[in-house]
């Protein structure tokens, strides 16, 4: 569970043009749910995820992860409750490694090395031994059943198969959140249908899942617990699905 | 004498140290003062980025450091050929009045250098930047020693000139001489012996102690330290005496060339790497018990522990080593 | 302990592939590494190399060579100087050498002439450097122009061996008669005076009775004609280091552009890799490794090529600037000998400037933000 | 290849290596005076380009 308490993260403080992309936002992203953030593009919704996703720090306010345990942080195993607001980055992209798992708006996948490599990569700074962290990606490939694509380069791919390797990647390190920004904005209807339907397995393994979209058959699935409406910057209302 | 390729080699050496030093040292000061680990401000997170940058220069400029500490060494070993009368790496540094000093300042910033490391490898597993004050201030420390030891080291190689008559190592190390060489030599063999493997034992003994027990941290430190003192002492008393086989040859530096099988080296190296690691724990321990430290500087400090025993039980059996097997027996000597 | 040796592993493995996905850059920035390293190692080499067979080769050079001075110059010095000489304790021999140098004007080369004792009138033996150049063999004959303006013929009684070139390149033996008779050598004159003397410790304390005796005479110590080369190429290979130093502080800007000019492709997958879980520490390494596999390939490489070029072509680039306006240049081959302080040298003059130019420039590169990836 | 050169220095008691042949003061280096490389006429400055690599020996250079 991810908990922000009257968070502001403001960019160019002291330079000509300042502005604040989130304004003192109050939420909790409750575990093992699907959470949708909800609004027009520059209403902030980027900008929150890559704060609860500990990709950055907030110019104020507090992040605090709790749960049995915080994976990813050194002795975090018997820990409730971490704040991760001053973390140093080192600490950071422990924890946005091992707990977070993430698909971009246009999947960010390295040209030039073949798929297996790339759902690979976010394991490389474990130093876990790449034998084990082969077979995992083998089976998430075959999973997703693009395995027979695991030795060809990604610009090969079709949107589809492109968006089911960056989702393979997202689980490599086994995060117990997935974060999603605009997922469905590259992909028709049936693919965004059957990319609700892998969202819905994750819930069954009671991952917590979090996805920012204005994609109507996104925000509108039945699977969605809470849609959380924001525009500049701010929250206006945070409720549970219709 | 500056245009040598090899004099030109630790130019460019200490001069890439000094400016990585300077420009780490300027940055340090302005994290000295502005640092607050509370604030998100991008000044700060602009500073946080800026201690990689640090960290990444003082390793590359410390381990620059290291080499050409033994490049120094060997340069004047290799130049003793151009002034009557060195016959090794002692004569060459006794031509001018820098030859030692620089000697001097370069293992002293080595040790620090060493210590810094340790102090930075344990501040980068904390994770609320623990020990970024102390770190800074003893960076800015040795920024100084680095610098000055790159202008005596200019001043050095400036003013060898080819044909000086200088004193062989024989005369510098000898009984008779007075200055510090000769005091050192002037030391009996029989109690260094006794004090060099007292010393050895108890350091081995406080190390074990302290790394099962977590206990008596500074001891052990304050005894490797002591021992690395006395394993310097005793190698110009006696361990090189057993190497060359020749009861008066005391000169420290003949023991690097080819014909002893460059065995100097191992044993230098041994030493050195011990001495840091020991006054590295040493240095860890104040910061024990504040905040993340508490769970990080023990597991380093066992790591150090390991690392000073290691080596230093290396050190001990290459210099017994040599003294079983050497032909020469001193007078009081403890062996049979 | 052995996760951070599979992190170190899985990186390194990146940086490979990163590197060779971007082969023309990578390859650029290899061949000019290389060719700064095969410069200097060139240059160091071959001195260390030249400076050992000067030194082996002329211990066998007279111990102590008496020479006549007037105003400064060289002059003949006086048969009457030997029994003098002679007389000194622990001279053990006197011998007058004749030699002279001479212009062939027809191949504008300069030959060294000496006289030997054991050559039979008329004969002469030549260095295998003139045979070379003049294209004669035994048997033949190669004139002289001799002083009183007629050119005699000499036959060429014995070529001396190819293997003794670096000594004997451009010698020509005559008989003592022939050579005085063809520069009209004054009588009871001789070029210089070769001393041999029984104990070597004795040697300057000899040159300086001799020095003191005849005020007007010059000693050379057998020693100082061995370190002769010391000084040759220690000043002359520092210099030419100063110069490469010119050539490594171009190359470490070109790495340092090379560094800081990222492609946005590269700018991007950093990005990737930052949002995807990779920290600043370990694009660091990344990094520095990519720096390492190119500084090593580079230094092995040009380490090597320098050593086929010095030891197998025996520094055939160089002969240009060595052999300056000479027509005649000794053609030999130097005996290898790499030491590896040599080495250590090299590495702090080339690799050192390297990966110090290349640490700001990947830091700025790997401390982009984990969410730029995110906003692009 | 290096016997053969140090039989013949010893035979023939030569004093300097075959190297640079074009000037007395590059070719005999040990054995040149300090001024054969100025000797043409007083103003003579030292031209030919082995003579920047064949510099006069150290023991020339320093001692009077």
């Amino acid at each position: 569970m991810i908990a922000l308490h009257d968070v502001t993260k403001s960019f160019n403080i002291g330079k000509p043009n300042p502005f604040t992309a989130v304004r003192s936002v109050g939420l909790t992203i409750a575990a093992a749910r699907l959470t949708v953030l909800k609004g027009p593009s520059g209403s902030g919704k980027t900008t929150l995820l890559t704060l609860i996703g500990c990709m950055a720090r907030p110019t104020s306010g507090r992040i605090v992860l709790s749960g049995d345990g915080i994976a990813g942080f050194p002795g975090g195993e018997e820990m409730r409750e971490l704040d991760i607001t001053s973390l140093p980055e080192r600490f950071l992209a422990g924890i946005r490694r091992a707990t977070f798992g993430f698909i971009f708006q246009h999947f960010n996948l390295v040209r030039g090395i073949t798929v297996l490599e790339n759902v690979m990569l976010p394991a490389y700074p474990t130093g876990e031994r790449h034998g084990e962290v082969r077979k995992r990606a083998v089976e998430l490939l075959s999973l997703f059943n693009v395995e027979r694509h695991a030795h060809s380069r990604v610009d090969l791919l079709s949107g589809g198969e492109t968006q089911r390797v960056a989702i393979a990647r997202a689980l490599i390190n086994r995060p117990s959140v997935i974060v999603a920004d605009e997922p469905t904005a590259h992909l028709d209807t049936d693919l965004s249908r059957e990319f609700m339907e892998i969202v819905g397995s994750f819930k069954r393994e009671g991952k917590t899942v979090l996805i920012a979209s204005h994609d109507p058959l996104v925000c509108e699935s039945s699977r969605v617990d809470t849609v959380v409406e924001m525009r500049d910057g701010r929250i206006l209302r945070s409720g549970s699905a219709p | 004498m500056t245009l040598h390729p090899a004099v030109l080699a630790l130019f460019v050496a200490s001069l890439l140290t000094g400016g990585m030093v300077l420009y780490a040292g300027w940055y340090g000061a302005r994290i000295l003062l502005q640092w607050e680990i509370g604030s998100g401000s991008e000044r700060q997170l602009e500073l946080e980025r800026r201690t990689y940058l640090i960290s990444t220069l003082l390793s590359v400029a410390f381990a620059l450091q290291l080499l050409s500490l033994f490049l120094f060494v060997f340069t004047a070993d290799r130049l003793h050929g151009m002034f009557s009368g060195a016959m090794c790496a002692a004569g060459t540094l006794n031509v001018n009045g820098f030859g030692y000093p620089v000697l001097v300042l370069k293992i002293v910033t080595f040790l620090l250098a060493g210590l810094w490391l340790v102090v930075n490898h344990a501040d980068t597993r904390g994770y609320d930047y623990p020990l970024i004050k102390a770190k800074y201030a003893l960076l800015l420390a040795i920024g100084p020693l680095v610098l000055v030891e790159g202008y005596l080291q200019y001043r050095y190689f400036a003013g060898l000139h080819p044909d000086v008559i200088t004193s062989c190592c024989g005369s510098l190390f000898s009984q008779g001489e007075k200055g510090f060489g000769g005091d050192l030599a002037a030391l009996p063999a029989g109690p260094m012996e006794v004090a060099f493997f007292g010393g050895m034992a108890a350091t081995i003994a406080c190390g074990i102690r302290f790394h099962r027990g977590g206990r008596g941290g500074y001891l052990f430190s304050a005894a490797s330290s002591i021992t690395f003192a006395v394993a310097v002492a005793s190698m110009i008393s006696f361990i090189c005496l057993y190497i060359y086989e020749l009861p008066t040859h005391h000169c420290p530096f003949c023991i690097l060339q080819k014909e002893y099988g460059y065995v100097g080296y191992v044993l230098y190296i041994a030493l050195f790497g011990g001495g840091v690691a020991g006054m590295g724990a040493g240095v860890l321990m104040p910061f024990r018990g504040r905040g993340s430290m508490a769970r990080v500087v023990p597991a380093l400090q066992r790591r150090l522990t390991e690392v000073t025993l290691v080596l230093y039980l290396l050190f001990t059996l290459v210099v017994s080593y040599r003294i079983l097997l050497s032909p020469l027996r001193l007078g009081g000597g403890p062996t049979p | 302990m052995n996760r951070s040796i599979e992190r170190h592993r899985n990186i390194l493995d990146f940086a490979l592939s990163s590197l060779l996905r971007r082969k023309g850059k990578n390859v650029s920035l290899w061949v000019m590494y290389t060719l700064v390293v095969f410069l200097i190692a060139a240059i160091v080499f071959y001195t260390h190399a030249l400076k050992r067979e000067a030194a082996l080769i002329l211990q066998g050079a007279p111990d102590i060579v008496v020479q006549k001075m007037v105003a400064g110059r060289h002059d003949l010095v006086p048969v009457g100087y030997v029994e003098k000489i002679a007389a000194i304790r622990g001279v053990t021999a006197v011998r007058p050498r004749l030699w002279g140098y001479y212009y062939d004007a027809v191949t504008g080369a300069n030959f060294t002439l000496m006289a030997s004792d054991d050559l039979p009138p008329g004969t002469a033996d030549i260095g295998n450097g003139i045979a070379r150049t003049m294209r004669i063999a035994e048997g033949d004959f190669i004139p002289i122009r001799a002083v009183p303006g007629a050119t005699t013929l000499f036959q060429v009684r014995k070529v001396l061996p190819y293997a003794s070139e670096l000594a004997s390149s451009d010698l020509i033996l005559l008989s003592e008669g022939d050579l005085r008779a063809l520069f009209d050598f004054p009588r009871g004159f001789a070029t210089d005076l070769a001393l041999t003397v029984g104990n070597p410790a004795e040697r300057a304390t000899i040159a300086a009775k001799i020095a003191a005796q005849f005020p007007d005479s010059r000693p050379i110590l057998n020693s100082e004609i061995l370190r002769t080369y010391d000084s040759i190429f220690d000043w002359r290979g520092g210099m030419m280091v100063v110069m490469l130093g010119v050539a490594v502080f171009s190359f470490v800007i070109f790495a340092w552009d090379k560094a800081t000019g990222l492609s946005a492709e590269e700018r991007k997958e950093i990005g990737i890799l930052k949002s995807v879980g990779w920290e600043t520490g370990d694009v660091l390494l990344l990094k520095f490794w990519e720096g390492a596999v190119v500084s090593l390939a580079a230094f092995l490489c040009g380490v090597i090529l320098a050593y086929v070029q010095v030891f197998f072509f025996s520094a055939s680039l160089f002969e240009p600037a060595l052999k300056g306006w000479a027509v005649l240049y000794p053609r030999f081959k130097l005996v290898p000998d790499v030491d590896p302080y040599l080495l250590a040298v090299l590495f702090f003059l080339t690799v050192v400037p390297y990966t110090v130019a290349t640490i700001i420039p990947s830091w700025r590169a790997a401390t982009v933000d984990p969410d730029a990836a995110m906003r692009s | 290849m290096r016997e053969a050169s140090r039989l013949m220095v010893q035979q023939l008691q030569l004093t300097d290596l075959c190297l640079f042949t074009e000037a007395r003061y590059t070719r005999h280096p040990s054995m040149a005076d300090l001024h054969s490389a100025f000797q043409d006429h007083p103003l003579a400055l030292e031209h030919f380009p082995s003579g920047s690599l064949a510099t006069p020996p150290r023991f020339r250079r320093e001692r009077p």
